[in-house]
């Protein structure tokens, strides 16, 4: 946390916020986009033991540019060994070896819980996106799961249209009956903030405020009436160091593709 | 025993109209070419598996050969939706998509029960998720030493599966390496099986991470370099990325996906991927 | 993270008195210095469980470590019956056996299912043979989509798990080579495990058919060459076919088999195997 | 079956009728002992392509000398592919993609099923085998079975003491009612006889003789009133190939360990 303030975007806070919840030496479970930014963000900063887990079957991904997709070539060569989708699901996830999941979505709820399946009726949607994909056993399995999102009112509502994967279901007590394994989601980390469980009700709380945003804006960002903790926090700035790894991270994305588009 | 054909002569030979097919791949090793030989063969009412659908099963959709989908994960990975599997849902263009939507654990499970001969297979999955009550296809068993409640799935057995791999023998012996997927439980599961390779070598030299599918256990295998574009064939060619991001703009518009199709599909001839 | 610790030190913290425990290995990479560690540190009560139990699980049944043995197939490979097995199982000496038996696919998917967090596998097995009417953890599932009856078997979680591989690097990742059996799964199954190496390297270097089981799925990593020894380490020993031989003559007898035990593993220290 | 006749023993006899059940390019499983001797000169015979599954996980194994263990280091170096155990019994054995499971065992019976777990009574055996291994899935998963086993008064019964392996069960109709989906033992050589299953009733019936046998000894040999087939033929005799091929084969195993004894 030295060194002069240096110019920030809402998405870099965001993905700071989100790589600064990841410890070394944990297992982390990442999915592609902005959770996989951040979580190479860590090994490159504070956590260089973190260990990689990627869906399409690579253990201990080291990648030295950031992967396009889930399946990137990068992530194979790096890992510490390539196993099949079926024995990543059943002997790596599925059984809680996992410490953290790392997970995106269309739609958080005030339960924390995941749409990424449809907005509108699942019959007759408005708008169809891509599914569930492996985030509802990631969100089950893991011993614990961070969820990161831009935040709107659209983005973070009341209710999800869809229940792709369990948060807190509908309050306390939801995930012990439904015999899920893992704490479930214990962070949401947005451009807006931090909201964190409530250990009575699971409902989500704003428990921290990114820099240069105000509770007001915080609150209003989000489609439901947010609580707000009693103590909130603002969270420390992304640092010189932070923002020159993210940085030569992103930079890494481009060169593989001769023409971006 | 293994048929080294032609992938014209393997699609028209093991693919017909109202069969449920897999074209496997996991980012890597895609059987895009297949995929347009089938569409190219003008296949219709098919159902199309596979846990992450892309670029060429929303051409295959967008073409008219697809009645049902059966997928954990739709889109264009890196890039968004695919605007083609929209449209069938959405709109209804050109024709209904009826959709069975699973989680890629089920889906594997599914495979991996296909592969091993059983009508089901158990995980800890869906539960608590809006995909129990859409998707009939997901059920429960109960464990008879604990009394505890699991989730059901059931096989999957596709009349054909389709991947792509790198190298095959003279005797029809295939092997791939790097991230390999769910692709070795796609074939084992299915009823007839082609791999499309990039080349065809004297001997087989055992890799790390290979995995060899032996000639016995497929239906035919074909000779196509380049089979695997736009995704990649590690060791043979790197993802083109520029397709998968110039594919959200051509897929977009109904009209200048059909000029696609029909210039870069129907106008090119199975031999024109580089065999 | 793992624990890079001798064998002695690793044994006593990881096995205990009554203790379930799997040694693991297919005729290959038999972890046979561990059993003799076990032997040395006298535990007792302990269930073994293993497929292919073979000269070492003879060595710890008479040496009276074993109260229960869980398997499929209990023979010295290639030579005959286990004398100090059937002794035990005939004439309940040192001490009577429970036995639980089951079939090598029941063994094999019941590792699969411990490793996978599951309670149970399903498996096509078992039916009409007399195992179903003389071992308890057999039982039948029915399947949700086709009504068909499956055969159940429980998951085995061991207590401890042990196996042998070639390599470890220096942060305590593990690899092996060759035939690997079902050691994955074993290890994956138990709450604690211990793997015997030949060698410390550097760096492992992926290799074909290679299995690499990295440090944070293990407890403890021990440097114990020749750790494997009469059974084999690709690449490193082979088979000593001949101490099969001679097991048969040392273990038909008690008071011969008693001897060999203080001699060659009482009187020996976990470090004359070769550390 | 040219060159003049060459001196064999009963188990040459046994080894060669046994190696003659092979087809070329079928796909054998195999268990260690008689079955691998049986199995590898065939492949040095007539069955060149004969493909080989060892239980230990090697698809496709093409040893050069006769392996003393199921887990051989010459069957990994010689496969096509060396896979775990679970992937053995799960993908390959058990959809039925083995053409010919080829077992030995303790005792056979009348239904030619096969005991290899106990003499006596389970609770108190006379003698305890060492098990059932992972034959009583091959028994039920291959196409069709071939039992080998040199044939006495005491191997052959009756009635098995312990049924580890299904055969025909009690007769026609159990193994349809078991959902067992291969054809079962449609062959069993012993160094006596062959046993063909009556296509009506599954009672094994002898339907040839090895050379040099009279059917009253190989009548005699079996410990029920064995039924006699219309048509009982007599083997051709190993011819000098075969005998040199399997000479061959044995002269592979003391090789290795230095003192055999």
């Amino acid at each position: 946390m030295t060194g002069p303030a240096v110019p920030f975007s809402r998405d870099d806070a965001l993905t700071v916020a989100a790589s600064r919840c990841l410890r070394n030496g944990q297992v982390c479970f990442v999915g592609i986009g902005l959770p996989s930014t951040a979580a190479n963000l860590a090994r490159r900063t504070h956590a260089p033991d973190l260990v990689l887990v990627y869906e399409s079957g690579t253990l201990g991904s080291k990648p030295t540019r950031l992967p396009l997709s889930i399946g990137d070539g990068e992530l194979a060569d790096t890992a510490d060994s390539v196993i099949s989708v079926p024995e990543v699901f059943n002997y790596w996830l599925q059984p809680g070896r996992v410490d953290v999941g790392f997970l995106g979505g269309a739609q958080v709820d005030r339960f924390a819980n995941i749409n990424s399946t449809v907005i509108g009726d699942y019959a007759a949607p408005k708008v169809r996106l891509p599914g569930a994909g492996g985030a509802p056993e990631i969100a089950a399995s893991c011993r614990e799961v961070v969820i990161m999102l831009r935040q709107t009112p659209r983005a973070f509502v009341e209710r999800v249209d869809f229940v792709s994967s369990v948060g807190f279901g509908a309050g306390a007590g939801d995930r012990e009956r439904l015999g899920l394994r893992g704490a479930g989601p214990q962070t949401v980390v947005t451009d807006h903030c931090i909201m964190r469980p409530d250990p009575e009700t699971c409902e989500l709380m704003l428990t921290a405020l990114q820099p240069g945003v105000s509770l007001d804006d915080a609150v209003a960002a989000a489609g439901w009436a947010l609580r707000v903790a009693d103590q909130v926090e603002t969270l420390t700035p992304p640092d010189g160091d932070e923002l020159a790894a993210l940085r030569a991270l992103q930079a890494t994305v481009a060169a593989p593709s001769g023409h971006a588009a | 025993m293994t048929n080294i054909t032609t992938l014209a002569e393997a699609v028209a030979e093991l693919v017909s109209d109202g069969d449920t097919i897999a074209l496997e791949g996991f980012t890597h090793l895609i059987p895009v070419a297949a995929g347009h030989e089938i569409i190219r063969q003008h296949r219709r009412e098919l159902t199309v598996v596979r846990m992450t659908p892309d670029v060429v099963y929303d051409q295959l959709i967008g073409a008219g050969c697809v009645a049902k989908m059966i997928f954990s994960w739709g889109g264009n990975p890196g890039v968004g939706s695919l605007h083609r599997f929209r449209d069938a849902v959405e709109h209804g263009w050109p024709r209904p998509l009826e959709i069975e939507e699973h989680s890629h654990a089920g889906m594997a499970n599914r495979y991996a029960a296909g592969a091993s001969g059983l009508p089901f297979a158990v995980l800890r999955g869906y539960r608590g998720t809006d995909l129990v009550a859409h998707t009939a296809t997901i059920a429960t068993v109960t464990c008879p030493f604990t009394g505890e409640e699991l989730t059901a799935v059931p096989a999957i057995n596709p009349d054909v599966s389709v991947i792509h791999a790198q190298q095959a023998d003279r005797a029809g012996n295939v092997m791939m390496w790097g991230i390999t997927g769910v692709q070795k439980e796609a074939v084992l599961a299915a009823h007839r099986a082609l791999v499309t390779v990039e080349e065809i070598v004297d001997e087989l030299h055992p890799r790390p991470g290979g995995v060899v599918l032996p000639s016995w256990a497929l239906s035919h295998v074909a000779h196509v370099p380049g089979g695997a574009h736009p995704s990649y064939a590690q060791g043979y060619s790197t993802r083109d990325n520029a397709y998968y991001t110039a594919w959200d703009e051509i897929s977009k518009d109904r009209d200048r996906f059909c000029e696609w199709i029909d210039t870069h599909v129907h106008a090119a001839s199975a031999a024109g991927v580089g065999e």
